[in-house]
């Protein structure tokens, strides 16, 4: 396994990767923003999954300073100001060729602890939830805040997680009528299909794939796509693991598995 | 008064949590209709009847949630589980071994194991050895978890109860020994496959509350159990009956669901 | 040359390998490093905790006077009557005030998100061949979720069904899993061949 | 005083703090609103204290390992030392300094992802030895499973007609199957909150 996922990272395929319509539509999404609307970056994701989704984050935040908008980070859990920290870092000197500067532009207002409790009051009321950013500077002293009073108040959610998204979609689409556009682990994917389809989520970029087809759709290739291109030889072991077990299995071990196991009870 | 487009959500939770109270207070009374036959708790039976043929010990995870969140009933039905097992296992001879993540969980499955060698007259087995508390996170769990299946010769691992990330690694290591598994999650579904490819039996989601209610023989936990049924039949009309109407191009009963 | 950047990417190369050691062998390599993550994870949360309750409270409550802050804090510290048997009561208070309101706002969005809006989606399909499809499946999965009924006859095929499709949805999440799990490998091993191609000079 | 110690007092706290926000959701009443508005808020507040709750836990119990010499004491030592360290230079330097910072980025976002790194070798085994066509329903999760992973690299959205199914998949069976999970789930939690709401629930009013 080791070996196949080393030789791609030293030497890449380079094969193209296809947009998916998941992630073209999300794109949309947020190229539709309105010039001079509030877009809410909400963030829930465990530090081990955070490389998966870091690559699309960055490129996310590029699109949103390539446009006339502002955008506020808030977290749900500790791990995730720093992170973001991080990725603002990763994408300074993008904002300053846009001429976007923290606290006129863009925010980070750290975390709220309570989870869905947070995400509720915070959707409620916005300065009485988080009346200073991650640096403790007050919110009227930052101007990207001025007019934020609610959760009405923002165009566009961009939900990046690694969890499920039925709380926030609880307390905003369902309680605000908010679009949220989700940025997913992978993993979680075929579990928020129930969503996209209702239309409560307006976009869904999947994971590390939809990270990588945004850089394509930004023309900013980066981590993300050398990543996908390095799976590329992981699934094919994968698959091929999976077709031998199954042809070892034919052949050596079906006829002791014929005694009827639970398995086949079901 | 009633906010718009809430007034059939509030019918809908009114419905809910109305058929959930009568069931509760019907089974109080003793009125406990049949539940289904859950497969799950056959395959439970077989594998601490295999795990004692070849001496081998039973572990058993009751997940890594608490009792205080949204992970609180898996936990509690993963601790009938550890009640039911534990029966067996004190009627048969066999070794049981408890993995605990939470500290609040330890007292409840502590109770639970010794109350059922109590109830087998096997008092004098029971050790409280057999409850292990690993304290510390998710991957706590895993790797202890690991020392034990090799050190002391698990042969059946029952994981009933929440799991996240570690579940791949145990029913992993688990299978790696050669045990025979059964597991079951409900509320996050991702673990599901895991357990779904590489344990011998697995129940899905609601399954794990159905067979904690039924081997706890809790009026409370049976009657909430029930009610939850008619809820779901009416989501099962009206999810055909809706799509019939879309088809004919009505719409009157997704406005009403609307309004 | 010697800067913290590089030791920090030494510590991390290290770290990395005590954990794969793990695939070798459960080591005290591994448990090392397992404590260390805990230690830090919960150190960091403290931390952020605390700056957070500073300025979202004390700073308003002392700067501003604004004194209505003062009963939650209060109710907050009643939190901590726990570790005494006597006092133990008066925690439970905040702790009913933290389950009312959380339960409360799950419950009440519940009712709508997972419930009702997830009804009218699978009976409002715009593509009507795979919306009708995606309804039968939906109830025929809802069905095997009837533990009133036996699984049994004309019914028994149903709940079958609707087993086969939730197995699809499963496969569909193992794909996916083994997408983000492997996408972890990948980014772990690009980084030891940069440490490696340093260490090399390339 | 013995009054204010009883059952009945917290479960109706917790009764009332959860109808009223379920009320003023369902209806639009002005004072409802406010008074949810001021409560929610005082929630966020106790949950940042009970943050604190953990790490006395956490720190007690390791503690209490060191001291009684038990298996793996020293390790037990060294994540109560490394939790203080955290918080002393988190708290005296704050967490944006770049020392802080060296330990966010050099340990902690290091040592987690790795943990999760291992499950990838984990599926390598799992995709030999469990990925198999047992029975109908283990071959269709086997197929969607394949199908699913190819398409999220290259490789596998390059070959024709993959994509289209895999996604027909995941938009089609899966949302049906994940659908039925969600609605069972919903009314499940329901009946969980309204018994906790109601001082029934086993877990937590006991």
């Amino acid at each position: 396994m080791f070996i196949v996922l080393v030789i791609p990272v030293v030497r890449p395929l380079g094969l193209p990767l296809p947009i998916s319509d998941m992630t073209r539509e999300s794109y949309q999404a947020v190229e539709n923003v309105p010039s001079g609307s509030s877009v809410m970056i909400p963030v829930y994701i465990s530090i081990g999954l955070w490389p998966e989704v870091e690559p699309g984050t960055i490129v996310m935040l590029k699109h949103l300073l390539r446009k006339p908008v502002k955008f506020m980070i808030v977290c749900w859990a500790a791990d995730e100001p720093k992170l973001m920290e991080g990725a603002l870092a990763k994408v300074a000197d993008f904002a300053r060729e846009n001429n976007k500067k923290y606290g006129v532009d863009y925010v980070n207002l750290g975390f709220i602890p309570g989870m869905e409790t947070a995400m509720a009051a915070f959707a409620k009321d916005v300065p009485a939830t988080a009346p200073a950013d991650t640096y403790g500077t007050p919110i009227s002293q930052l101007p990207a805040m001025s007019g934020i009073k609610t959760a009405k108040d923002f165009a566009l959610i961009l939900y990046i997680t690694g969890s499920d998204v039925a709380a926030m979609i609880r307390q905003y689409v369902s309680a605000y009528g908010s679009k949220m556009v989700a940025f997913a682990t992978i993993g979680w994917v075929p579990s928020f299909t129930p969503y996209l389809s209702s239309g409560q989520l307006v976009g869904l970029v999947p994971g590390v794939t939809g990270g990588a087809q945004y850089e394509l759709l930004m023309k900013s290739p980066g981590a993300g796509l050398a990543t996908t291109d390095a799976l590329s030889l992981g699934f094919i072991y994968l698959v091929i693991l999976a077709i031998l077990g199954n042809i070892m299995w034919q052949y050596t071990e079906r006829p002791s598995l014929r005694t009827k196991t639970s398995k086949e009870m079901s | 008064m009633i906010a718009t487009g809430r007034v059939f959500q509030l019918l809908a939770l009114l419905f809910v949590s109305g058929s959930i109270f009568y069931f509760i207070s019907r089974a109080q009374k003793g009125k406990v209709p049949k539940l289904r036959s859950i497969a799950g708790l056959t395959a439970i039976r077989e594998a601490v009847g295999r795990a004692t043929e070849m001496g081998g010990t039973v572990m058993l995870i009751p997940g890594i949630g608490g009792l205080t969140t949204v992970e609180a009933p898996e936990t509690v039905a993963g601790v009938s589980v550890i009640g039911y097992v534990s029966s067996l296992a004190a009627r048969y001879g066999t070794k049981v071994v408890s993995l605990i993540r939470m500290p609040e969980v330890v007292p409840l499955a502590e109770e639970t194991m010794k109350a059922a060698f109590q109830k087998e007259g096997k008092l004098e087995s029971y050790n409280p050895e057999m409850v292990r508390f690993v304290s510390g996170d998710q991957w706590g769990v895993a790797t202890a978890a690991m020392g034990i299946m090799h050190r002391e010769k698990v042969a059946a691992n029952i994981m009933i109860g929440f799991f996240a990330g570690e579940a791949l690694a145990l029913a992993e290591a688990a299978a790696g020994v050669g045990a025979i598994q059964i597991a079951g999650t409900a509320t996050n579904t991702t673990q599901l496959p895991w357990f779904a490819t590489i344990c011998d039996y697995v129940l899905f989601g609601e399954e794990v509350y159905a067979a904690g209610a039924v081997l706890s023989e809790n009026p409370q936990q049976i009657g909430s159990l029930v009610g939850q049924d008619p809820p779901k039949m009416v989501a099962f009309g009206l999810i055909l009956l809706g799509i019939v109407l879309h088809l004919l191009s009505i719409d009157w009963l997704a406005k009403l669901m609307k309004w | 040359m010697i800067t913290p950047e590089v030791i920090g990417m030494y510590v991390a190369a290290i770290l990395t390998l005590m954990i794969w050691s793990y695939l070798h062998k459960e080591s005290i390599l591994f448990r090392f490093a397992e404590y260390t993550f805990i230690g830090i994870a919960s150190g960091h949360l403290f931390v952020m905790t605390v700056i957070r309750l500073r300025d979202s409270v004390v700073v308003p409550l002392v700067s501003k006077s604004q004194y209505a802050l003062a009963l939650p804090v209060v109710l907050g510290i009643m939190l901590y009557a726990r570790y005494y048997k006597q006092t133990e009561w008066l925690s439970r208070w905040p702790l009913a005030i933290l389950v009312g309101v959380g339960t409360g706002l799950a419950t009440r969005g519940m009712i709508d998100a997972q419930f009702v809006a997830q009804i009218v989606a699978t009976v409002t399909p715009k593509d009507l061949v795979n919306g009708t499809i995606i309804a039968l499946l939906t109830a025929c999965s809802l069905a095997f979720f009837f533990f009133t009924r036996e699984q049994i006859g004309l019914f028994g095929k149903l709940t079958r069904a609707g087993r086969m499709t939730m197995m699809v949805a499963m496969g569909a999440s193992f794909g996916t899993l083994a997408t983000t799990r492997l996408t972890l490998c990948v980014d772990r091993i690009k980084f030891l061949v940069s440490v490696l191609m340093k260490i090399l000079g390339m | 005083m013995s009054a204010l110690k009883r059952r009945e007092i917290w479960i109706t706290i917790t009764a009332i703090c959860g109808l009223l926000v379920i009320f003023e959701y369902f209806f639009a009443i002005q004072a409802a609103k406010d008074l949810s508005v001021l409560i929610q808020g005082w929630a966020v507040t106790i949950a940042g204290f009970a943050v604190g709750l953990g790490l006395v836990n956490l720190g007690v119990i390791h503690i209490k390992r060191f001291t009684r010499r038990d298996a793996n004491w020293y390790l037990s030592g060294w994540l109560v030392f490394v939790m203080l360290l955290v918080v002393v230079l988190g708290l005296t330097l704050t967490p944006s300094s770049p020392t802080y910072t060296w330990i966010f980025q050099n340990v902690y976002a290091v040592v987690g992802p790795t943990m999760w790194s291992l499950l990838g070798f984990y599926i390598a085994s799992a995709s030999f030895r469990a990925l198999r066509a047992r029975t109908l329903e283990a071959g269709l999760l086997l197929v969607s499973a394949v199908l699913l992973m190819l398409v999220q690299a290259p490789v596998g959205a390059l070959i024709p007609y993959v994509p289209s199914i895999a996604y027909w998949i995941r938009d089609v069976p899966n949302t049906a199957g994940m659908r039925a999970i969600i609605l069972g789930t919903a009314v499940g939690a329901i009946g969980l909150g309204i018994r906790t709401l109601l001082g029934q629930e086993r877990g937590y009013a006991t």
